[in-house]
């Protein structure tokens, strides 16, 4: 049995899951008192495991490589994993560094050191697949450090601007 | 007819033309980049040809030096690049090889969007109010004085056009200037050329296209109209046939306006006719586009003809296949445009690879796409990763194939617009058929559509079943995602 | 309308049934066994039951439990398992459930083949000769009594019947006692019923079937016929509509056949009615088979209707939505069953997981499978992974977009007869539309087919750089090939 | 530079192998004296690799696990790769023993230990997929050892019938 704190969309839930001896894939799960039954037909598998099947409703989901958002049907939610076991928690996210989501070429900058924007505020174009990409900031805040000039091309992850 | 076509393009419309060469028995090459090494109309070709120009699939001289080299007779230029290009059209001709597509000075006559107004104007049909612009160099109260004259709101254009890129919306005098710089800009990067002029925007209408086929033979018909309301940043999201905003008088009239203006032009080849229809239903010509577009697939779905094949056997002097008589249009299609970009982050492009790409299947579903399992979508191109089409009786059949087809079609490596296409397809203005060019400004994404409380519970018991299986496998420490500053709107779950 | 159908069928055909019912906006409750659950009806769902019967998708019991704990209104049985049985027909109509097929009595009509025969008979249509065989227990002599009465060549068929199994060809009277046997054997782990009973062989001839909806009100209309005579082992390989071997009179003969023999047996819902045409072109009523088959979609692609949607519709009371005069028939269709079985080793069946799983696609083409990558396909079922089915104007369009539709399937992780059916489409015979029930007996399967020596030599070159890749990538020491004794024919090279 | 005899079909030819320093997934391969280049498009990952280019001509193919067979087009070749560097033969094939290609249940065996039988006689019937399949004798010799019954069923690769 294995004790989780699992948020969604700032909604916690307290969640106890225990694979089931018997049958490979299967495990029993109890949310604030419920009981469900959580099949994962890919359980040979788990890198694929794309899709579950709970108390007989079968689901197509996707959880983001680090556990931190989920997307089914047409909806994608914030999710936050808190393991009581493993003692961590995962830090929340958000910081005010803004790094390049595509590889591209900024192709303007709107913003200069030390301003202060706002939260959303356009700072700069990134050039990337035929398309101009706007990219807002993640915060309010001052404008800390510019780590790219137009015309530049960046790469993805790569650090462009600070907020702080 | 002949027997190499050199395929001047990438993504599904190259897959898609050599799909038909190879029903026609004609050998095909393709040309490629590293980066769409991936795709499939690579795998599919009879002989493949890597470029090494910087330009790409647009440049002229090494893809004229392919076909001399590779024995192909004709050249397919699919949509964009060197599609609508007179200068590369004429080369070709010299060349001894075949442009499939208009003549030439027909390229020339309705590439000119002014001056294609311009005629059809004098032809007795209507074109929106417009204005050719200043020069770059001039001066901002000329400009006024120029946008005065067509009146607000008005749509800062490029001359060369096409794909309704560097088209820009603009309500009052006092943004003018800014979209301006921002239109040459984008006309520049697109099209290599930063012509533009003003038109009076004619706002609420109809966006509607009508699909010709025109021989070397004087014969011209046309394959019904094609409703392309539903658009997204001058983007077709979803395009359908028939329109359901005409009713049959006004639908006669365009196509015999169509079938008209195409022969006002000599055109031949395949092009779309294109129209704002306003709320008093006056249908306004625009342009003519004089290539194959992405959508052409609804049109086929209806008319049961092979466009592509049409195109390279007209292009071979021969007759059409059918006269307008024998053409049957029947039951409705439509066809959503899946790009590779997320809408959770304001349509950020998505490149990656695919892991998962499963397509809907069934009764008159097709996809046009080049991706598959495994392959890699470029961040240097298009977003369209995949056409949807689906077929029914009647709209209410075609709607609910499409809602259906949607929630099968599975993509996962890269983000892509499916759920914004979910979404639409539940709205019921969408579903009424009663939407206009406005629509996608109205419509809200809902970043949690969809999700019962039921879900959500279950939700919360995979994501708990996820979390121990990703502990279990001791997978590599997974790396923190990218943290970009891009918005984010999200809404809180039925609690 | 039903809100809730429960499917009790695996593979394709649910996967088939589960388009419809969504488009339909009927809930689906979807069975499988833990062989199936990778199948793609178990993921596209709505709700979902793991069997627990040894008996699995045919165990009465089990079905009629899950539909009334589900509150499925109705139950879609597909084809094979629970299909054709009237005694499972007559206990859901007992628990207010609707049986998706014809009522019971009908089944027990058209379910006793010989009982069949002579009413179709005794209406004034041709049957086969054929007698009724002994009980298991009766001595030889007895049996060669009844084999001459019929006359050789004849076939061994059980009563039962349906999907070509557990028929047998007997040339000669000392072949005549094994044949028994075996056909009994197989009949009774098929269907779990040993009658058997001899027919006639009428050879050469050509295996039509004609596709019949009938609803409650009297209503019955055809689809046209479809052409069955591509058959290996009995099973057919590739059918197409409308049939090459008929000309405008026996075609319309044949239709009128149809009608008349369904409205014979009052049937309802969807079926086929099936006859034998020999030499001198006179049809011979076979039998009636009251499911959808495999091959449904090739009448649903020259007629545009969607035959599970109107096997429902029927199901519910309602009218047949086209009268026959409303009915077009258009194009020409056709379909390959694609089986998981290696062609090169006596198609022995392949089961495996599939690591490449990429559908063809383009105008007209369609494949009803329910894999996908990633997907296990499992040993306990029939072989049958996918349905390719394509449509043209006419038969040549048709047999090159097979052709090429054949060429971009590409399926890695099992063994197909992909490369079966890629030879048989090149056959000149076929591509004539000049074949019969014997074809399959002379097609001769190339083991090195379409390979130049250009190829042969390509080859070559990409072993020695594929033998360095996997060196390089430090493989797991790679097991043996599984060395069975099967037979293996090869051919040399062109050198 | 390696240096490889393929033989295909029995018919051997001496290749050499060069991959470029330059382009990661080109090779120059050198057959007989014919000079070709292949290119591997997913050189990046080689377990993927199911298609190449060979002098500007894509293939798709498909080769066995143990490298002893190649499908392409619709044919499929036995190959034989004879690696002079390593110094190994890779031993030739078939050998009596027959194992069971799919799993299934053996319901009928038609040979007796001892008896004489010759290429291609059917041995035994093994049931799978709802399919009768006969399994047939691979060389001309003595039925040596029958190692399954009637009604057994039998695991993938699991030996059933020895002939010497």
């Amino acid at each position: 049995m294995h004790k989780l704190t699992i948020i969604i969309e700032n909604k916690p839930y307290e969640v106890e899951v225990t694979p089931s001896r018997a049958t490979p894939g299967d495990y029993a799960v109890n949310i604030d008192g419920q009981l469900l039954t959580v099949y994962v037909p890919d359980y040979d598998n788990p890198e694929l495991a794309d899709w579950m099947i709970v108390d007989d409703r079968p689901y197509e989901l996707l959880f983001s490589q680090d556990m931190r958002s989920a997307q089914i049907y047409s909806g994608r939610y914030d999710i936050q994993v808190r393991d009581k076991e493993a003692g961590s928690v995962r830090p929340a996210s958000g910081d005010g560094r803004v790094k390049a989501p595509i590889p591209g070429m900024v192709t303007r900058i709107h913003v200069e050191p030390g301003q202060l924007v706002e939260l959303g505020q356009p700072l700069l174009v990134l050039e990337a697949m035929k398309m101009e990409n706007e990219i807002r900031s993640p915060l309010a805040g001052a404008v800390r450090q510019l780590a790219v000039k137009p015309g530049q091309t960046v790469t993805l992850g790569e650090l462009m601007i600070e907020i702080e | 007819m002949f027997k190499k076509i050199l395929i001047a393009n990438r993504g599904e419309i190259a897959t898609r033309i050599i799909r038909t060469c190879r029903e026609m028995g004609i050998l095909t090459v393709a040309l490629y980049t590293s980066a769409d090494r991936d795709s499939l109309h690579v795998r599919l070709a009879d002989e493949v040809k890597l470029l090494q120009s910087p330009n790409r699939y647009g440049d002229a001289d090494e893809v004229l030096a392919i076909a001399k080299a590779t024995g192909a007779e004709a050249i397919h230029p699919g949509y964009g690049f060197l599609a609508e290009e007179a200068g590369f059209a004429e080369r070709c001709a010299a060349e001894g090889i075949v442009f499939i597509g208009p003549p030439p000075s027909v390229i020339r006559a309705v590439r000119s969007k002014m001056e294609a107004m311009e005629a059809v104007k004098r032809a007795g049909y209507r074109v929106p109010l417009y204005a050719d612009l200043p020069d770059v160099g001039a001066d901002e109260a000329a400009l006024q004085q120029v946008a005065k004259e067509v009146g607000f709101p008005l749509v800062v254009k490029s001359a060369r056009g096409g794909r309704g890129r560097g088209a820009r919306v603009v309500l009052r005098a006092d943004r003018l200037l800014e979209a301006v710089r921002a239109a040459r800009h984008e006309a520049e990067l697109i099209y290599g050329d930063d012509h533009l002029y003003l038109e009076r925007v004619i706002a609420p209408s109809h966006y509607l296209v009508v699909q010709v086929l025109a021989d070397a033979h004087g014969n011209v018909v046309h394959l019904g109209e094609r409703e392309g309301s539903l658009l997204r940043h001058n983007q077709k999201l979803i395009e359908e046939s028939p329109s359901p905003s005409l009713n049959d008088t006004q639908r006669s009239a365009l196509w015999t306006a169509a079938i008209d203006i195409a022969r006002l032009f000599n055109f031949q080849n395949t092009g779309a006719v294109e129209f704002l229809v306003d709320s008093a239903g006056n249908f306004h010509f625009t342009e003519v586009k004089a290539r194959i577009q992405i959508e052409h697939g609804v049109s086929e779905m209806i008319a049961s003809i092979d466009i592509v094949r049409e195109q390279i056997r007209i292009a071979a002097g021969e007759k059409l296949a059918r006269t307008q008589e024998e053409i049957r249009l029947d039951g409705w299609a439509m066809q959503c445009r899946i790009n590779a970009e997320d809408p959770w982050n304001d349509y950020l492009p998505s490149p990656g690879r695919l892991t998962r790409f499963r397509l809907p299947q069934g009764p008159d579903v097709r996809v046009d796409t080049y991706g598959y399992v495994g392959c890699a979508i470029p961040e240097r191109f298009d977003p369209l990763l995949a056409n949807l089409l689906v077929k029914g009786d009647d709209r209410a059949m075609c709607v609910s194939r499409l809602r259906r087809a949607l929630m099968e079609f599975r993509i996962v490596g890269v983000q892509t617009n499916l759920a914004l296409h979910k979404q639409i397809v539940q709205d019921p203005a969408f579903i009424a058929g009663n939407y206009d060019t406005r629509f996608m400004e109205h419509f809200q994404f809902d970043v949690s559509a969809n999700t019962s409380r039921e879900a959500c519970r279950d939700l919360v018991a995979m994501t708990a079943v996820a979390y121990l299986l990703r502990r279990r496998v001791d997978a590599p420490v997974i790396p923190e995602r990218i943290k970009s500053g891009w918005h984010r709107s999200a809404r809180r779950l039925p609690s």
